[in-house]
């Protein structure tokens, strides 16, 4: 099958902007030689070298703090976390910093910088591989919180993160990192970083996702339609900040709404979302809106992670719900 | 300007390459039936080693980090302690677990998957493994400090890796085991690389063992494939503590010979060469060398070891084999003390999901 | 005046769980001799001593993963932040260890430990003294996570979170701590760590907030009042598990919903509150559900903070539009 | 057991309490005339700190840091920078701050409760004040990091407390400018306090100076009551680090005089009487009687210098009372290079309410 996968459109944004931008920066654990654990980086280093593309220390609280300062000058780093369960530690970078130093002086100085990190379950992996807790970065005001959900997204949103003047983290679903590929023509093309992308149309039933739950809200789209029931679907992609227009546009005219998302359901991004609907899209609601969501628990270890991951019969339980709502 | 500071680190190591005795052993520490020990349970950890990676590799274990070579540090630095001191591991030093009673199987199950491979049948203050690299040394002082407050002569020992001592909560932990002088020893298992990031990226500093002069106490760095210098540092290092001493680090210098982890492939970062030169110092042959050449070990000996190392690991691997997964309502068991209510609709839906759920693959 | 105010409830509990069980344990930066920066532990050290009430090195990782160790070894640490802006560092140890190990080790090892942290708004402090990210804490699997509004629930609920078996963050909001006393009884009785108080009954409105908000909406409640709208006020007191069977109850009964607190609006925690309603009390439901709440800016310094912090006009603006709502 | 590494930690200091060499100056390093910019740097601190909390005491200030007794470690790093340097100050470098041009009237500002506070019209990519005790040390590293990638001779130089030296990121960036061997200068500002937090309950660790041991290079300790002293080392070390020979660590010895804030009652953690004793060290005496013994400076020089910050203090008062408040939509103005769409209605809310809302004092 022709085109690339979801990291090899990583791999491919970050070679472009590496080439395009001399002050774009590669760096994280295992990012140079090794490629990362994922091969997001793979070849940058032999192509572009160890000043551009360098291994830190294991050292998260570092290297977001380094990309603070790197960025306050005028660089553009792109650091990955290994895995978003790792994340933790550059919270305190993220959110008492990297968001603020543009307010704090005034535009004085400023941060342009990605974090990258794979997130999410679903691959069997071992403890704290498997987190997604998007909604506490979304909370914090000053970043931009972005994920793609096909290999063509990865590319153009990577390449308006890389190019936006201020700190945007950037999650990549690792279960589908290798799950579909697609032609991306590497143009340098960005995509919009404040904007839902609607995949589908259909006038019953609104379902809305992000990430490694786009193709599972697809499916669930799919199996509807063969029942005749048409539903539309939203990617958010662009979770921070929020393009509420389209999700109310849309629930405006399906009236059902169903949210998928692995993180668990409390304060979960998802609730934002159901919270604008019925803020500003009450007249529209059929029914309930619905948020399929991973469990208010841990997430297991890997024999009892698809008991806990949101799923096929899930999504499909809960349109059926709102679809019979009366 | 004065000199008002000098701090100096030591090196340990008691026998070459060969498993002769370059330096004199401490009194007791050659003693035959002890190494013996010491021997079976570095055979018994590269066996369990190997067995799980083949699990792997055929789909009935999850990722797994191999100690391949590394397995004097695990079993000297257990070997260093008391059954009522706390091990505090990193995620390779199933050498030192096994020891401390461990069982096979829960390496398995964990490894596995499932979260019972944590609740340790026997050795039950030990912590789990610890994944987020580095964030167990300030449970280390944690423990430390409770022993303390009840007046206990108990130890914390705290393994960590090279990559470890960069992590900010690690300096953060031995600082304050100084401030406090609590009985907590950091063993940094220095196996060079961090993924595959080597040592000599990871810090500028010469030693590791010099990173506790941050924190006010001393270090020292030990032959980490010498399991009779570990065994003999981290004792001599968790007796002191037991005695009021204060903390310690030891960095025991040791090479992994494997792959990072099964999900890693170590030929894209390292050259073969410097992994076959490392081979040498194997630290299992080292000690059979040794107990050999003092007529203590011989070939009937080792093939029965190997053997009994076999039995015990197959007959766990089978036990493991055959364990159901829990219940997806597991997952809501031990959350809380007490479920809350406010959970019980999202327990009730993961059970009825899980009689429902169609089994997969255990891992 | 009599009685005592909130951060003399908090010190009150605080001796008397120091009192009642030894293995409690006060520490953090400033704690001993100083009392706390707010005089939260102040003669706790002198009382009880340096054993059970010491100061830590400046290093909040370390003394969260030291109630861990602590707490995984029977002792029941309450673990002060001097402001919840310094909280960030901790999160990788409440998130992938305080939270957790009880379940990772299938019971065999918990963490009964206690996370105490003034936080919120509206005194005027310096730059990152302000900070109000419950919503953050509240996502957390196996965290509880309780915010008193008063003196008296400040008592009861902090003697509750240092009994009860599992980690707990207890925020204090600061700009109440010394706003209103009240009698308390220092009788060793806990309040309820899975309840939502109403605090005044109305079938015209029900008002939702937490801390500090809280008096604000019983101010807004008593203005209504005066224009004959009669508003029930939800303190939520426990975010997380949270009682969502009183506030379904209540809204069954008003129809109509603002939900107030300071953080900002997006993924705060009046988004899981809403999403709530709107999945499971929808038809009752005469009106959006509005949040008042801070804007989705970093907190400013102290010139515009009042411009910033979500208070009494905005309060009733939205009451009125949701009581119009036809 | 054989030694493999030693170190060591050297102290600095020129200037005896009385102002008398005690030890040779350096050459040049007595040069009158920039000996009496440093004095007057340090008497203008101090007539702002002292201004400033009287701006607090009457309610037209916030909180705000003093660093009285501290002048000469701040008004000395700044000294042996130059003006293309980047300081990266922690809360207490006032003095730093306005010998690097910032202006008082910024300070004021900020500590005020104004953003524009930290829009310094010159020492355009010095880094605002930081809150948050250690978080800038990694931003150090990080503009280092851009100096070098650039090719640029330039240092960074980061002040921070001795209680920042417990924080792990504190650590972890002197870790990682060892590994890079960065052109950064940390300098710890050690006053004995972290608040009611004694240096001795801070860490173990005879000197701070030894923090950089674990990260593989070089520290020294200076008298940081002794200007002279400070700007030497420091100096030595930012030329060091410019010329390629990586980073250092400098740990000046000085005391808080003052309470840690306005918002902090000292008395109740620690004794008049060691404050008394400290003043007898206090660095600006030592510098005047050590020009007055040379004859370089006389009380009609004192009372002119005390006229002269007395003005230019006031003068920034007025400037800053004189200025009001930015419109409530300021806080939108700043947080993104250009406002998301999604935000428009929030700011025009916001500015609504200001236009509405009556004013508030400015703290
Ligand atoms: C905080 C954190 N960051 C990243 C990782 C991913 N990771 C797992 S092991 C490892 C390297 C650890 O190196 P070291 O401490 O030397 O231990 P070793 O694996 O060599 O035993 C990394 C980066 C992690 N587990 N935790
Ligand atoms: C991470 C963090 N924790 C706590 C605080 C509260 N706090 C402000 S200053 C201070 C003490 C700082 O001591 P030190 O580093 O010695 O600097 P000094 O104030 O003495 O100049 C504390 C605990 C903070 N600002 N940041
Ligand atoms: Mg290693
Ligand atoms: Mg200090």
């Amino acid at each position: 099958m022709s085109g690339i996968n979801l990291v090899e459109a990583v791999r491919t944004a970050l070679a472009r902007a590496l080439a395009d931008d001399e002050t774009v920066l590669v760096l994280g654990e295992d990012v140079a030689k090794d490629g990362g654990v994922f091969r997001a980086t793979d070849g940058l280093h032999a192509r572009f070298g160890g000043r551009r593309v360098f291994d830190t220390p294991l050292s998260e609280a570092l290297f977001a703090g380094l990309a603070v300062g790197l960025s306050a000058q005028g660089f553009r780093p792109v650091a990955e976390f290994q895995f978003m369960g790792f994340l933790y530690p550059a919270i305190d970078q993220l959110a008492n910093h990297a968001s603020r130093l543009r307010n704090r002086t005034r535009g004085r100085l400023s941060c342009p910088m990605v974090v990258r990190a794979p997130y999410g379950g679903g691959i069997h992996a071992p403890e704290h591989h498997s987190e997604s807790f998007e909604s506490m970065l979304a909370h914090i005001p000053g970043l931009r919180v972005v994920i793609p959900s096909s290999p063509r997204r990865a590319y153009g949103l990577l390449l308006a993160a890389i190019r936006d003047p201020d700190p945007v983290v950037f999650l990549e679903p690792k279960r589908i990192y290798r799950a579909r590929r697609e032609e991306v023509a590497d143009d340098g093309a960005a995509a919009p970083l404040d904007r839902c992308f609607v995949l589908r149309d259909g006038a019953d039933l609104t379902l809305v996702a992000w990430g490694a739950s786009v193709a599972d809200a697809l499916a669930a789209a799919d199996a509807l339609a063969g029942e005749g029931v048409e539903a539309t679907v939203v990617d958010v992609a662009t979770l921070k900040p929020l393009d509420e227009d389209t999700l109310l546009a849309s629930v405006a005219r399906t009236g059902r709404c169903v949210i998928v998302h692995e993180a668990p359901l409390t304060a979960g991004f998802g609730a934002e979302i159901a919270a604008r609907l019925v803020d500003r899209g009450l007249t529209s609601l059929l029914a309930p809106v619905r948020r399929v969501a991973g469990y208010d628990t841990v997430m297991p270890l890997p024999r009892l992670e698809h008991c806990y991951m949101p799923g096929g019969p899930e999504i499909l339980a809960a349109c059926r719900d709102v679809l019979e709502y009366r | 300007m004065t000199r008002i500071e000098t701090f100096t680190v030591e090196h340990v190591g008691f026998l070459d390459a060969d498993g002769n005795a370059a330096a004199e052993l401490p009194p007791g520490a050659g003693e035959a039936d002890a190494l013996r020990a010491l021997y079976r349970a570095m055979v018994l950890t590269r066996t369990f080693d190997a067995k799980a990676i083949a699990l792997q590799r055929t789909g009935r274990l999850g990722t797994f980090a191999s100690s391949l070579g590394q397995e004097a540090v695990a079993v000297g630095v257990a070997a260093a302690m008391r059954a009522e001191d706390v091990l505090l591991p990193s995620f390779r030093e199933q050498g030192a677990q096994l020891w401390r009673g461990v069982r096979p199987v829960e390496l398995l199950l964990y490894w596995g998957g499932d979260e019972r491979g944590s609740d340790f049948r026997d050795a039950r203050e030990d912590f789990p493994i610890c994944v987020p690299v580095g964030t167990h040394a300030p449970h280390a002082a944690g423990v430390a400090l409770a022993f303390r407050l009840r007046g206990e002569a108990r130890v914390a020992v705290c393994v960590l890796g090279d990559g470890a001592t960069s992590k900010g909560d690690v300096y953060e932990a031995m600082n304050f085991a100084g401030v406090e002088s609590l009985p907590v020893v950091f063993v940094v298992n220095n196996n060079q690389w961090a993924i595959s990031v080597p040592r000599a990226r990871q810090t500028a500093a010469a030693t590791l063992a010099q990173k506790s002069v941050a924190a006010g106490f001393g270090g020292v760095q030990v032959d980490g494939n010498d399991v009779i210098a570990v065994r003999h540092v981290v004792a001599e290092a968790v007796e002191r503590a037991r005695a009021g001493g204060g903390p310690a680090l030891v960095e025991a210098l040791t090479y992994r010979l494997g792959d990072h982890t099964t999900a890693d492939d170590a030929s894209r970062y390292r050259d073969d060469a410097e992994v076959t030169e490392r081979w040498h110092l194997d630290p299992a042959a080292r000690l059979r060398r040794h107990l050999a050449a003092r007529g203590e070990w011989d070939d009937a000996r080792e093939h029965a070891l190997e053997a009994d190392c076999e039995t015990r690991v197959e007959a766990a691997v089978d036990e493991y084999l055959a364990i159901p997964p829990q219940p997806p309502r597991a997952m809501f068991d031990h959350l809380y003390g007490t479920l809350p209510a406010a959970l019980s609709d999202q327990a009730a839906h993961c059970a009825a999901r899980g009689s429902a759920a169609e089994a997969e693959p255990s891992t």
